[in-house]
């Protein structure tokens, strides 16, 4: 389902090369639920980034769902994303458009029955939490409630694959374990996961299969 | 779906809000000082026409013709590649004119004995004769008729015309070029406005796959709908000035130009305006996809 | 403090990249069709004093007057107000005069037995004379003189002349409103663009407490040196194009408008233009005070 | 030092009404290292925002070093700033300049002599470990950078009082203590600090004054 192999990913700034991916190898079957975690500047990010082909590795291959991510064209990337729910470590809403709108907006854009519509958004927003915030502007969100309108916005496809880079990284505990649970019901239900978090020790509580990277290697794979 | 691409233009125009506003004014100032020229132009093109019919040429004659023989020389005059109009004016009307000519001294032209002027054809030139070459051409055959003494009028009158319509296509050239280089001034500027506008969408509406055609479509759709108005305007604008204008004009060109109408731009004209609007509008939208 | 605010306002400009272009030369452009229409009509203006010394008005005289009778006749000719050239037309002259018009014909005069014509007095009006009550007053004084037969020439010529003067006049503010409008929208776009640009820079310098100065300044800094650029680049477009166009234009100039020299503007009105283009682009840049 | 009496703010998003703070009375005096948590939505951004004059409250009393802030102009509201160091949940750093003009940008605008900024800039970015990244872009930063960042920005006019909103929300646990650790320096030199975390255990790691908002009530002021 997901496979890279060699991957390698170098940014320059100025006369500095940050090695943000070194060599990174790994296969995710479907329907696992694996964490990805590391420090601050590990890589979690631009790992992800690869998958959803908004990065394009500088050496090694990527392959999402049976297609050779770094190869494909625009409109080719776009319909990859359609088959995955992204969670953005900083939410990324459209600033201009409310909660529902955001959410509703992705199934309009693929053409989802105008009936169906109300419906799955707010199931979606009730699933996190978010239901009585649903006509207020992404700026009128505090960060923890924009990071669960993003979540709402992934799952509300029911997507196959769901990547989500810290989504309970401006959550209380309570609060990050609710929405764990929102995680895990979707993997539940079929869905294969990759949950990016810097807390190492979501890796213990959850018991799942663990990726540790450190300085852009991968250091661990376990679980 | 196309529901969808159309509202979201609508909504994207309605948050660009006083930049929208500003895109349409300036297609419409384009197009209105296009369209003012247009038909200042086209009415200075009559009024040149009209300067064309009023120049003469004198074909004098050796002796006044009799009937028949004025019938031939008309006909063999008018045949001449270059004559537009013949009107023959005979030693009695020559002598009514002069008379005319010296206004409070007419009397003088009693004290004379007979009428001492000759019979003249008076001549204008077509179009066709408008390059110096054509009207030389054209006065050297008159001088060669055997009925004519002399043709007086030179080629200088064509000069002068073909240094207007120089004159004219000058000033259009100037005029055409600043318009055009301030339209696509325009329809830049409005683009990367609606750009940098929408730069974070872009982004992220491309993130969450959105597909390419949801993504430019509505700017594409919003160019047209803002050339569209801005042409609109323009026409509107147009209408009106010449509505208030054309009143307090005719009476101001018959009197320096020689022209009694002062016309407005015709019903192709006005669809041109307006398909160069939208097209415009549609030019800044596509432009969105050059400019990433 | 200012070397600071000086290197922020360029490196704003630096930062809008396309956008401050446009800006320039949407500037440029302004600037340059509003000088272009200013020598054009200075020109028009020369033309237009050239044509009124050429209007002649004749005042026939009674009799052939004697030299102390001509003297003391042409000294309160010229006293009369609106009067600005004279010159006396002896009977003799007239009938020189006429032998030019009857040209081919001029042989009939020699049979005349004596010259019938009158000596008479041009006129040249003056500036004074140019509305049509002043020209009617300047008629009747003349024609009131005992020596005066007839004065020809009416007040028609003074009506061709305020009339084009309207016209110009009209043409000019047309073209002003236009230019005047365009170039607001253009500082308009201008603001709202960099505005735009700056929006979360704006937040962000005021949340970690930077002064309103080091705020607000480099953006009205930043519209100076864009409109002094945009007026710098018209003024050079204008030299270019007037060294490139007057040799052109010059005998094009002189056969049609009888305009012997076709000149550019005076260094006053040069520095005018920059003065506008900086304040154009300053006004931009404050607009930013009142977006918000 | 800061004193706030019956402090009310209320936002309204189309029909519905969200009091964000409602009666919220406390007082923290010169010196003091306080922690202000609660879950999310609770108003500790808000709290923070009314402090440093970005939000009006709708009803109550704040003073701040002695000022009356929702009465200060915008020139007094500058000034007012420039005394307080605040880390912005979501860093802010203005995206079109390095980190280390971010930073720098500060002291130029307050007239530093220019001898002095380079070092002042590079002592802040070693304070939070990111000396290497001074010459990257925002966006060229991974979240947790960018919240470092924000935090020397912040630091570097070293204030009298420092105002950070969840400094370490994206960072793993060893690096959050070592921010902890900076931000207990800049205390120990005298600042009166502030710090809001949703991170409810943080607060008896720490030991220090606590103040709990839930709802947007102080339902808790011990330490
Ligand atoms: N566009 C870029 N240009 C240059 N460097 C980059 C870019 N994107 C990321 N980096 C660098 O690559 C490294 C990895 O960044 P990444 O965002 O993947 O980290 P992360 O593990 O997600 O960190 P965090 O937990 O703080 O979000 C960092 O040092 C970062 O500065
Ligand atoms: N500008 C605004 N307009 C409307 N509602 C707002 C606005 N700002 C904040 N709110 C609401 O006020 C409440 C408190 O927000 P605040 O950002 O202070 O929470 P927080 O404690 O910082 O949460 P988090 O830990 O998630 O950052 C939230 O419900 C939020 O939606
Ligand atoms: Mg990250
Ligand atoms: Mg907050």
């Amino acid at each position: 389902m997901i496979e890279l192999q060699g991957v390698w990913k170098t940014f320059s700034v100025g006369p500095v090369r940050v090695h943000a991916l070194s060599d990174v190898s790994f296969r995710i079957s479907r329907g696992e639920f694996v964490i990805l975690t590391g420090t601050s500047g590990a890589g979690k990010t631009t790992l992800l980034r690869v998958l959803y082909g908004a990065e394009r590795p500088t050496e090694g291959e990527v392959e999402v769902l049976g297609r050779d991510v770094p190869s494909l064209g625009r409109s080719e990337v776009a319909a990859l994303r359609r088959s995955l729910g992204v969670v953005f470590q900083d939410a990324k809403l459209l600033p201009a458009r409310t909660v529902y709108d955001n959410i509703a907006f992705v199934l309009r854009a693929l053409g989802t029955p105008r009936s169906q519509i109300t419906a799955r958004v707010f199931d979606a927003l009730r699933k996190v939490g978010l239901s009585s915030r649903a006509q207020a502007y992404p700026a009128q969100l505090s960060q923890g409630e924009a990071q669960r309108a993003a979540l709402a916005r992934a799952i509300v496809r029911k997507p196959p694959i769901l990547l989500a880079d810290e989504p309970t990284g401006n959550l209380d505990e309570g609060m990050a374990t609710e929405i764990h649970d929102v995680i895990k019901d979707i993997w539940t239900s079929g869905t294969t996961v990759i949950l990016a978090t810097h807390q190492a020790g979501l890796a213990a509580v959850l018991k799942r299969r663990t990726l540790v990277l450190e300085r852009g290697r991968l250091i661990k794979d376990q679980g | 779906m196309v529901g969808f691409l159309v509202s979201e233009a609508f909504r994207d125009l309605r948050r660009a809000g006083r930049v929208a506003l500003s895109a349409i004014l300036l297609i419409t100032l384009a197009l209105a000082a296009l369209g003012a020229f247009w038909i200042v132009t086209s009415n200075l093109g009559h009024a040149v026409a009209r300067w064309r019919d009023r120049v003469r040429i004198v074909v004098y004659l050796r002796h006044e013709p009799d009937a028949a023989a004025l019938a031939s020389l008309m006909a063999r005059v008018k045949a001449v590649p270059g004559v537009a109009g013949t009107t023959y004016v005979s030693r009695a009307d020559a002598l009514a004119s002069l008379k005319r000519v010296l206004g409070k001294d007419a009397s003088v032209v009693d004290q004379i004995g007979q009428n001492p002027l000759s019979a003249s054809i008076e001549l204008t030139p077509s179009a066709d004769a408008s390059t110096p070459e054509a009207a030389r051409e054209m006065l050297a055959r008159l001088g060669a008729m055997p009925e004519v003494e002399e043709v007086a009028g030179s080629a200088d009158w064509v000069e002068r015309l073909s240094e207007w319509q120089r004159l004219l296509g000058m000033i259009g050239l100037g005029v055409g070029g600043i318009l055009g280089l301030a339209a696509i001034l325009t329809v830049t500027t409005a683009t990367t406005l609606v750009l940098h506008a929408r730069r974070h969408e872009t982004e992220i509406m491309r993130l969450v796959g959105a597909p390419e055609i949801a993504v430019r479509m509505p700017l594409l759709l919003q160019g047209m709908i803002q050339g569209l108005l801005g042409a609109l305007l323009a026409v509107a604008v147009l209408t009106v000035a010449y509505r208030l204008a054309a009143p307090h004009l005719e009476p101001l060109m018959s009197l320096t130009l020689g022209l009694g109408e002062f016309s407005f731009l015709p019903p192709a004209g006005l669809a041109a305006l307006i398909g160069a609007g939208t097209l415009l509008g549609a030019l800044g939208g596509w432009l969105a996809r050059a400019g990433r």
